[in-house]
Parts: C-alpha cells; sequence; structure tokens
C-alpha cells in the first residue's frame, strides 16, 4: 500500500482478468458463440465468377438471410469473408487487406474449385490458392457451387462456431491461432515478388 | 498546383517498364479508389479524381480476374477450351462460347444440322434473358433498390431452371459443340418454357411499376451518363450500350449465325444514349428473347427429331453413340475429339452475347492446340467507356453508369 | 427497332474490301491482302501503318474491334492486326477488315501507336504491350492493363513463355 | 423509509426512469423491432423469408439481437491515422444526445409523471427540438475523426443534408404550437383531444415533418450520407465492434424520438386514452399508446426502404428547399389559419 501501483496494479494484467472472469463463465462464452454464429455478415467481396451463385444465395430462392447472413458493405462491420473463386496474383493483395481490416472473431469461406486448389485454372500464370493468402474455415467444392451448398457451408460453419467454440476462445485468447497464411504480405502487395 | 506530381500506380522503376504519368494530379483533387473491395464495384478498381463533388478523372483498373484464359485456350486441344470460356461470363455461357464454336466451325468446314442451330439458339436467348436479369439485379443494388435486386435474381432462377432442363447444369452448360449441339429438348420442356415466357411477361410489367416508372429511379437515370452516337462510335462501345446511343448494330442481323436468319425477331434501338435508355433496351431485348424461345420452342415441337451433329461428324460415330443419339438425344463426345485435329487457318467467330458482341480470333497450325486463340469480348470493349464517360459528372452518379453499363469484370479481364 | 433485314455477310464483306483497297492505294500505300475466315487481313510496311488506318478511317471505319497479334517465334516476327470494323457506315458495317504490320521479334519491339486515330484502341493496345512486350510510340498513356507488373515482365502470351501442363501420360514412358 | 422503498423511488423518480429506463432501454428494443420490421417487411415484398432461423417462434427477432451481442463482443479496430478522441467520443455524444430529448418529453398530462417540474415544461418542445439538432454534428465529427475519403465526404453529405432539413424538422413541429398558442407539449396534445389531430387539420405540416425525419435518421430514399455504392458506409466506413452498433443504433433512436414528437404534434398523443389517477391510468396506459403511434411511425419510414431507391444528393437537396420548404410554410400559415380561426 505504500505504492501507488498497488491500488492500480498492472493494468493489462487486471483486464485481463477481468475478461477471463467474465468470459470465462460458461453461458457467456455460449452467448458469445451463439451470437456469432447467427450473425454471420459476410462482406462484399467479389473475386470470381463464383460471385454470381453468391449472389443467387442471397436471392429469394435461397435467402441466406433466413440464417441470419447478411452481405454488408465494409469490412470493418463484417465477420465472413467468402472467396467466391479463383484469386488472382491482382486480387490477393485486396484479399489479405480486406481481411486484415476485418474485426477479430472473423472467419473465411473459399468457395469452387478454383478456390481449393486452382480448379480449372490450375496452371495458370496469374493465379494463387487462397489458403495461401487467408486461414480458410470452411471448404466448399463445385464449379460453381450450387447456391444450396453455400448455403450449407454458412450453416456448417455456425455449427463449427458453436461446438468448437470459436468465437469466445478467439474472444479471450485474442487470436485463435490455428493456421496462419503462408505468403507475407509484403511479397502479396509489394508487387515485387515474383515467387508467388 | 503541379507541385505534388505523382506518378500514379507507383509502377515505374522496379521493371523498367515505360510508365508514362497520365496526368499531373494537383494537391487540390481529392482521390478515391472505388475498388476492388468496394460495394459499389464489382472486381475492378476505378480511380476517380474529385474536384468538390464532380469526376475530374477516371481511370479503370481492370484485371483483377484475369485468369489467362488466351493463355489457357493454346493448351488444351480444341474441345477442351468451351468450359474454360464460359467461366468467363459464367451466367452467359452459351452465348460466351458460341463465337469459339462458329469460329471452330468455320475452320472445320462442318455446318450443324437446323435442328441443332434452333437448340443453340434456344439456349442463346435463355441465357441473354439470364444475364439481363442479373444485370437488374446489380443495378438495382447499385441505385440502393433492394427489392430490384431480389426480385430480378429470383425471377432468373426460373431461366436457369430452364437451361438446367435443357442442359442439365445450372450455370456451365458447355452446350455447342463444333458442328452440333449436346442435347436435344426433354419432353415436358415446351410446356416449360410457355410457362416460363408468360411468367416473365407478367413479371416485366411489375418491373416498370416499381423500377422503371420509380419516380426516384427515372429522376436517377434521365439525362445521366449520356453517350452520344458518334462517341460510341469513336470508342467502339458494342451491344445493348451502342443501340442505347441509335446504333442499329446487332451480330445476329449483321453475320446471322445459327437460326436467327429464320427467327423472327427485332433489334431494339433508341436514341437517348442515357442510362435509362440502355436501362430500356435491354427491357425491351428480354421481350424480344421471349418471343424467339416461344417460336424456336414451337419449330423444335413440331418438327421431327433428328440427329444434331454435323452430317460428316456423325457419320464418324460408333454404333453405340448413335444408337444414344437416336434413343435419348444426346450427342456423345467422340473419343478422337480429345486429339482433334483441325484444318490450317484463320478464322474470326462472332456472336452477340448478353453485353454485345464478342469476337474470337482463331489460328490452327493444323495441329491438335490451336495456334492462338484471341478473345475480345463485349465488356473488355466497354471498359473504357469508364474513362471517358465518367468525367464531368457527379460521384453519385458513378454507379448509375456503372450498372447501366452491365460491366461484368471477368467476361472483360478474361 | 431494327428488323432483321435478309443481308449477305460475305457480300458486305467483298464490299468493304473493295472500299478499303480503293482508300488505300488512293493514298499510294502498298499492301498485300490475307484472307481469312469471315474476314481479310490488309498486310502493310510500317512506315505507311499511321497513313494506312488514316485512310481507312476517313473510308468509313470507325472502330478497332480487336488488336490480335500472333508471335512466330520461328519466323522471329509478331503479326499484328487490327481488326476493324463500322458502325456509322451502313453499307459496310460489321464486315471485318484487318490492318496489319509485321513486327520483328527484337529486344524492344516496336509499332506506332493508332489511339489517335481510332479511341477505342488505346485499351487494346496497353494489353498487347503487357502481353508481348510491344511497345506503342505515341500511346498517351502506356501501362500494363490487365496484370501486375512482374507478371507483365514474364510477357505470357509469347510463345517462349511456357505454362506448366499436367499430362495424364505424365511419368510413363514415351514408346517409340 | 427502507432501502427498497429508496431504490424505488429512485428508479420512478420522473428524469431518471424516463430517460434511462424508457428512453435507453425502450429506445433499444424499439431499434430492435424497427430493424427487424425493416428487414423482414422488406423480405415479404421480395419474396422471401428473411432473418429466421435462431428463434423461429419470434421469426428472427434474435438475429437482431444476435447483431447486436455479436457487435458487442467483436474487436474495436481503432486504426492508427484517425484522431482517437473524437473518433471514440463522437459515437457515444451522438448517441447520449439520441436519447437525450427523452427527458423533457412528456407522456401523459397527469403532472407526478412528467420528467420535468411543470414550471419547466412550458418550453419543453423548443427544448426537445433544440437537442434533436446536435447528435448530427458528432455524425459530422466521427466522419471527420475518421480521417478516410469516403468518412468524409459522407461527413460533408450530412452537412448538406442537416443544413437542409433541420429547418424544415423545425417549421414542420412548430405548425402545431402556432396552431394551439403555446410551446407546452401537454397543452398542444391536450388541445388536439379526441378528434383535432393535427394529422387531419395540417397534412401539410405532418407530410414535410414525415420527409424531414426521413432526411434527417437517413431512411430511404435520402439514405445519402451512407449511400454504399459510393462512399461505403459513409461517416461509419471506418467504425467496428460496438462503436459502430452506437453509431447505428443512434440513428434509429433519433428516428424514434422524431416519432415520439410526431406521434405527440400530429397523432394526438395519449388520446384516446385520457390520464387519470395512478400509476397504470396515469402513465403506464398513456405512454403505451404514445409510444405505439410512435413505433407505427417509425416502422412507416422504415418500410420505405423496400419501395424506393435513393436520390441524388443534388436531387434531395433542391427536393428540400424547393418543395418540402414550401410545403412547410404552407403548413405554418394553414396553423395560423386555424389560430385565427380559433378552432383551438
Amino acid at each position: 500500500m505504500q505504492e501507488g501501483k498497488a491500488y492500480v496494479g498492472n493494468l493489462d494484467v487486471t483486464a485481463k482478468r477481468a475478461r477471463d472472469i467474465l468470459l470465462g463463465k460458461v453461458p457467456l462464452d455460449k452467448v458469445v458463440d451463439w451470437a456469432t454464429s447467427f450473425s454471420l455478415w459476410p462482406v462484399h467481396l467479389t473475386t470470381s465468377c463464383c460471385s454470381t451463385e453468391f449472389a443467387a444465395t442471397f436471392s429469394p430462392r435461397v435467402d441466406g438471410e433466413q440464417f441470419g447472413a447478411l452481405p454488408w458493405v465494409g469490412p470493418r462491420q463484417t465477420n465472413l469473408i467468402i472467396i467466391e473463386g479463383t484469386v488472382t496474383k491482382k486480387m490477393a493483395c485486396a484479399v489479405r487487406l480486406t481481411w486484415e481490416q476485418m474485426p477479430a472473431p472473423k472467419f473465411a469461406i473459399a468457395m469452387g474449385a478454383c478456390a481449393l486448389d486452382g480448379g480449372l485454372f490450375y496452371n495458370s500464370y496469374n493465379i494463387v490458392k487462397p489458403w495461401q493468402v487467408i486461414p480458410i474455415d470452411i471448404y466448399l467444392p463445385g464449379c460453381p457451387p450450387r447456391p444450396e451448398t453455400l448455403a450449407r457451408a454458412i450453416v456448417t460453419l455456425q455449427r463449427k462456431i458453436r461446438s468448437k467454440k470459436v468465437a469466445s476462445t478467439w474472444v479471450r485468447e485474442g487470436w485463435r491461432g490455428d493456421i496462419e497464411p503462408v505468403i507475407p504480405k509484403e511479397d502479396l502487395c509489394g508487387w515485387a515478388a515474383k515467387s508467388i | 498546383m503541379v507541385e505534388d506530381v505523382r506518378i500514379y500506380g507507383g509502377w515505374k522503376d522496379e521493371l523498367g517498364l515505360k510508365v508514362v504519368p497520365s496526368k499531373k494530379i494537383g494537391k487540390d483533387l481529392y482521390e478515391v479508389f472505388i475498388g476492388p473491395q468496394h460495394p459499389g464495384s464489382g472486381h475492378m478498381r476505378i480511380t476517380v479524381r474529385l474536384d468538390g463533388d464532380i469526376i475530374v478523372e477516371a481511370d479503370p483498373d481492370i484485371g483483377y480476374v484475369h485468369r489467362t484464359m488466351e493463355k489457357l485456350g493454346e493448351i488444351r486441344g480444341w474441345i477442351k477450351p468451351i468450359p474454360l470460356f464460359e467461366r468467363m461470363a459464367i451466367h452467359d455461357a452459351c452465348n460466351i462460347t458460341m463465337p469459339y464454336v462458329l469460329a471452330v466451325e468455320k475452320l472445320m468446314g462442318v455446318e450443324p444440322p437446323l435442328r441443332a442451330k434452333y437448340l443453340r439458339s434456344l439456349l442463346c436467348e435463355i441465357n441473354r434473358i439470364g444475364a439481363h436479369l442479373y444485370g437488374f439485379a446489380i443495378f438495382g443494388v447499385f441505385l440502393g433498390h433492394s427489392t430490384m435486386y431480389m426480385w430480378a435474381m429470383g425471377d432468373r432462377e426460373v431461366f436457369i431452371e430452364l437451361a438446367e432442363a435443357l442442359t442439365g447444369a445450372r450455370l456451365t452448360h458447355s452446350y455447342p459443340l463444333p458442328g452440333g449441339a449436346r442435347r436435344d429438348i426433354p419432353a415436358d420442356f415446351p410446356d416449360m418454357a410457355r410457362r416460363a415466357v408468360n411468367y416473365m411477361r407478367k413479371r416485366l410489367k411489375e418491373y416498370e411499376k416499381i423500377f422503371l416508372n420509380n419516380p426516384v429511379i427515372r429522376s436517377r437515370l434521365e439525362g445521366v451518363g449520356v453517350i452520344s452516337k458518334g462517341l460510341a462510335a469513336e470508342l467502339g462501345i458494342v451491344g445493348p450500350n451502342a443501340r442505347a446511343s441509335g446504333i442499329g448494330y446487332d451480330v445476329r442481323i449483321v453475320e446471322p449465325y445459327d437460326a436467327y436468319p429464320e427467327l423472327d425477331f427485332e433489334v431494339p434501338v433508341f436514341r437517348e444514349g442515357d442510362a435509362l435508355a440502355r436501362t430500356m433496351v435491354r427491357v425491351e431485348e428480354i421481350k424480344q428473347s421471349l418471343r424467339i424461345i416461344e417460336q424456336a420452342v414451337e419449330w423444335l415441337e413440331k418438327n421431327p427429331r433428328e440427329p444434331i451433329v454435323d452430317k460428316y461428324l456423325y457419320g464418324k460415330y460408333p454404333p453405340l453413340h448413335k444408337k444414344i443419339m437416336e434413343s435419348e438425344g444426346r450427342a456423345k463426345l467422340l473419343p478422337i475429339s480429345a486429339a482433334m485435329k483441325v484444318p490450317k487457318g484463320r478464322a474470326i467467330g462472332r456472336a452477340e452475347t448478353g453485353r454485345g458482341e464478342t469476337i474470337y480470333y482463331v489460328e490452327s497450325d493444323g495441329g491438335v492446340n490451336p495456334y492462338r486463340v484471341r478473345i475480345v469480348t463485349a465488356s473488355a470493349r466497354n471498359a473504357i467507356a469508364f474513362k471517358y464517360v465518367l468525367p464531368g459528372h457527379k460521384i453519385m452518379d458513378l454507379p448509375a453508369i456503372y450498372g447501366s453499363l452491365d460491366y461484368f469484370p471477368p467476361e472483360s479481364d478474361r | 427497332m431494327l428488323q432483321a433485314p435478309s443481308r449477305d455477310y460475305s457480300s458486305v464483306l467483298g464490299l468493304a474490301l473493295e472500299k478499303a483497297k480503293n482508300a488505300l492505294s488512293s493514298k499510294g500505300i502498298v499492301f498485300s491482302v490475307e484472307e481469312g475466315k469471315g474476314f481479310y487481313d490488309i498486310i502493310v510496311e510500317r512506315e505507311y501503318l499511321v497513313a494506312g488506318a488514316t485512310a481507312l478511317k476517313e473510308a468509313g471505319f470507325d472502330h478497332v474491334v480487336s488488336l490480335t497479334v500472333t508471335d512466330y517465334p520461328k519466323e522471329k516476327k509478331f503479326r499484328l492486326v487490327y481488326h476493324l470494323t463500322s458502325y456509322l457506315d451502313y453499307e459496310i458495317a460489321g464486315a471485318i477488315i484487318g490492318l496489319g504490320v509485321e513486327v520483328p521479334r527484337s529486344d524492344r519491339p516496336s509499332v506506332p501507336s493508332l489511339t489517335q486515330v481510332w479511341r477505342s484502341a488505346e485499351f487494346q493496345e496497353r494489353e498487347v504491350y503487357e502481353f508481348f512486350g510491344i511497345e506503342f510510340e505515341g500511346h498517351p498513356d502506356l501501362r500494363p492493363l490487365l496484370l501486375t507488373p512482374p507478371v507483365a515482365e514474364l510477357r505470357p502470351l509469347r510463345k517462349d513463355f511456357v505454362v506448366r501442363e499436367e499430362n495424364i501420360y505424365e511419368g510413363v514412358p514415351k514408346s517409340g | 423509509m427502507s432501502v427498497l422503498d429508496t431504490v424505488a423511488s429512485l428508479i420512478f423518480y420522473p428524469p431518471i426512469w424516463q430517460l434511462l429506463i424508457l428512453g435507453f432501454g425502450g429506445a433499444l428494443v424499439v431499434a430492435m423491432v424497427a430493424v427487424w420490421f425493416e428487414r423482414k417487411a422488406a423480405a415479404r415484398v421480395q419474396r422471401r423469408i428473411g432473418p429466421y432461423w435462431a428463434s423461429p417462434r419470434l421469426g428472427g427477432l434474435m438475429h437482431l439481437m444476435a447483431d447486436m451481442l455479436r457487435y458487442a463482443f467483436q474487436q474495436v479496430v481503432i486504426p492508427r491515422t484517425v484522431d482517437f478522441w473524437p473518433f471514440i467520443a463522437a459515437p457515444i455524444f451522438g448517441m447520449a444526445l439520441s436519447i437525450l430529448p427523452f427527458a423533457v418529453t412528456p407522456l401523459t398530462s397527469n403532472p407526478n409523471f412528467w420528467p420535468l417540474p411543470p414550471a419547466l415544461m412550458e418550453y419543453s418542445l423548443l427544448v426537445a427540438l433544440a437537442i434533436t439538432t446536435l447528435p448530427p454534428i458528432f455524425i459530422i465529427v466521427s466522419g471527420w475523426a475518421a480521417n478516410n475519403p469516403f468518412t468524409i465526404i459522407g461527413g460533408v453529405r450530412e452537412a448538406f443534408i442537416i443544413l437542409s432539413y433541420e429547418l424544415i424538422a423545425i417549421l414542420s413541429l412548430f405548425a402545431p404550437a402556432v396552431a394551439v398558442g403555446s410551446l407546452n407539449i401537454v397543452d398542444i396534445v391536450q388541445a388536439q383531444g379526441l378528434v383535432k389531430w393535427f394529422i387531419v387539420l395540417n397534412p401539410l405540416a405532418f407530410l414535410a415533418a414525415i420527409l424531414a425525419v426521413a432526411m434527417s435518421t437517413s431512411a430511404f430514399p435520402f439514405e445519402i450520407p451512407e449511400s454504399e455504392p459510393e462512399v461505403v458506409a459513409g461517416p461509419f466506413t471506418e467504425y467496428s465492434g460496438i462503436l459502430y452498433a452506437l453509431n447505428m443504433g443512434g440513428a434509429y433512436m433519433r428516428r424514434f424520438v422524431f416519432g415520439l414528437l410526431i406521434s405527440l404534434m400530429f397523432l394526438g398523443g395519449w388520446y384516446p386514452i385520457v390520464p387519470g389517477e395512478g400509476f397504470i391510468l396515469g402513465y403506464a396506459l398513456p405512454s403505451l399508446v404514445v409510444v405505439v403511434k410512435a413505433v407505427v411511425v417509425v416502422l412507416a419510414i422504415s418500410f420505405l426502404r423496400a419501395i424506393y431507391g435513393r436520390y441524388r444528393l443534388d436531387q434531395a437537396l433542391d427536393m428540400a428547399w424547393r418543395l418540402v420548404l414550401p410545403l412547410t410554410l404552407a403548413g405554418i400559415l394553414l396553423a395560423l389559419v386555424e389560430a385565427y380561426l380559433g378552432i383551438f
């Protein structure tokens, strides 16, 4: 009590302890996971031609909004990125930047054969694989996948978030820490790298 | 004012490429990047320089979906590029591969039978409606009219189902073959098509009520983004955008292909050249496409079924494949087509896709692969419009002009 | 509304070729004609390119449809053809005539730019520049259009740039 | 006096009750319902379901709760280029000032339940309107502080819009006051009585007020500051997490506050209920009626999203100055005529 430090303590430690007490309780964990899973807003980032099927997913026939997924305008307010098909070298930088602009519990769905391993363009000189750019949660085969498939992928991602407590762990730990993208950002956006 | 000079893009010395700065930018201009992650752009970027609210300079930066179609087309034989080229305009798949097929047919000297021609034209028109509806949907979003998006997208599903019934695939039909088509119509198709046509006619009236005659939408479109006839010819604008500027140019008339010489249809032409005219051209085209579908379905129903591949090629079919063709109306791909050789020569094939004229220049050196495939799609030719039409407009007109040009980046970037 | 008239494309093409030939020979330009399926290519020498383009523009060919470049590494040349057609001249509307030039395959191949003649060639010339490395002298804004500079440096559409192919017979020894 | 009584009296101390419980809590619920209705009604027009699967029995209302909670727990990204304090403070102040008009808005004629002492209620309309003009300033501040081309353009657009709608909003809401001759909201409501509602007597001012509210809270067709295709989310482009939720909630709360004022000024306030004595009859029922009317106004404005696109900025300004302002002035004139004729 002699020193002023005793009152305040280390602010970081205190904050972390408070967060652990708040979020460590099981119900709050569940609330975070539940809320995140039913509010997966995909950001508007159209990378390739699967975007037509992405658009069809949010059209009246399938209506992705019924699962709580509302395509939204800017990256800052969203938490889901759907890679719609091929990612070219020029687009890869935009994908990574968008991913980095999104706030923390965030997820990615790679849609289409091209997003898996190149698909029809496997030997093209101008593509990168999305998993080299950002960490992917759900892979979705098909060329292009039907809209029902994408809706299914969204539901699968919701289940994954709830059953594996992805979102709450992320909020508590600060970073999910499983997969790291392969290519460093300087190579994607610097125009200089010839390796990719 | 000219002190703050930048060379844009920053692509100068790294490569030794000669980069010419397009303009010296003063400090008082405001530079906004629209895209590629931007709700107002698809897969492209427009660098817009603003003086207050007015666009002074627009620089379209395309190529975000460049998937190297021309190069890959050179190494995949003669048949396999068809599914490859489809991916350029995936919702307009039959139309976009049609010119390639026509060019290869010209080189091979084969001619599909009339029934196959009708089948191909039928699918082309179904795709055209789908492409226009897709364009409307995107246009609706750009103008903040989410209902138009949902309606157009929902009604597009009707025609996607129609195409699915005909070809078996939702979007990527791979339907036309050099010298034929892949499948004959199923038995219940004519009825389905007629119902779809009637439904769409009814819906078009509702579109007019909520979108085209909506006072807000009209005030956003009238007199915006005017492309005069001369400018359209100078820039080489194609398709509905050119026809909205008073240029009566349609490949279906200029160099008729497939069943179009036999069909009765009109090509809508408007004189105003503004965003509203470009929208109305598409509405009228949907009506004409519905007419074509009706006629084609009637012809296909009335006339007896016949093999839907070229006679010369059909003669090479093994008996099993012939049997499949007679019983099911399906054209099987021959094993020899994997290593098919096409006579030496150069050919240009072209067709009117949903967004305008698409040209394929195909050169063969007599080998198993095309020697050179040059693709110039409609969107690729319309991309230049952004640079010359946008300046002088307000920034809020950008989505109206972008949407009315119906620009589809994957098609443009190839 | 435009009713579909019965229009014979080959006769229109023949007329367009005559018109182009007259326009070029009246300016004293030497040329040769090559026939393709559905079009004619008029090949001129490099020094006649701008004059020929101006003559054709005056003859009514008002826009560039395609700037087609083909690489012939064996013959050490590029064949560069501006495929033209007309919107405004109804007689020849739609007929495709190519104005071509053969460019030797040197370190820095270059041709005069025709953007001043046809505005519609601007983006296509940029495209050819990045894919083949052919420089257009006098182009107002020559930068890569579709590719990022590292990729553009590969000159991907030249024949000596080979893409990896996944062969189903890969690893199988060739017999004979 | 027991502790329980103290707590109860503290909670039911009118300003606290009105501002925090009804104002903040109620407005939050109303904002949620309004967004839900906006999405659901648009979905119905567009032949689809809309938000559904989080709570099928409630028709997907819990999706909005999920959105809110998700924003609450999401990381707040503060870019390096922003002005830190204005960036943080603007949404908070904007939100706080959005709900502040509740503190001077009486929801019943029973003086025991007025939020302020009767003497201060004399100028309640004036004070309420004065406060409603403050939150937009913080929208401009947030746009400016975020230091991004899109936010700055959005902020400037907001400034343009403020200039045009503020006059209309204030004048049109003053028209009933002119007719009655009092700035006391209670007097105006009492003067309307059971039948003489201003929506009938002065439809011009009512229409102008609705348009002004749509403009001020950037509802369609005037959703110009946040117009997506050019300026991503307008002034809020850089906001994430809870700060964005505050911004968005602020707009809906402002819509609700305006709806409250419209329901009091034009829609007869708590009539047909005549407030009596006691908590139930004197406060709960009348305020419920007022809030329901306000919610109807809010939902009606929200529904425009499904029908209209958005105007261009110059067209909206043109409309405001050339069409709506004369309409408002005509409404004032009409109110003067009514006052002269002695209807009240």
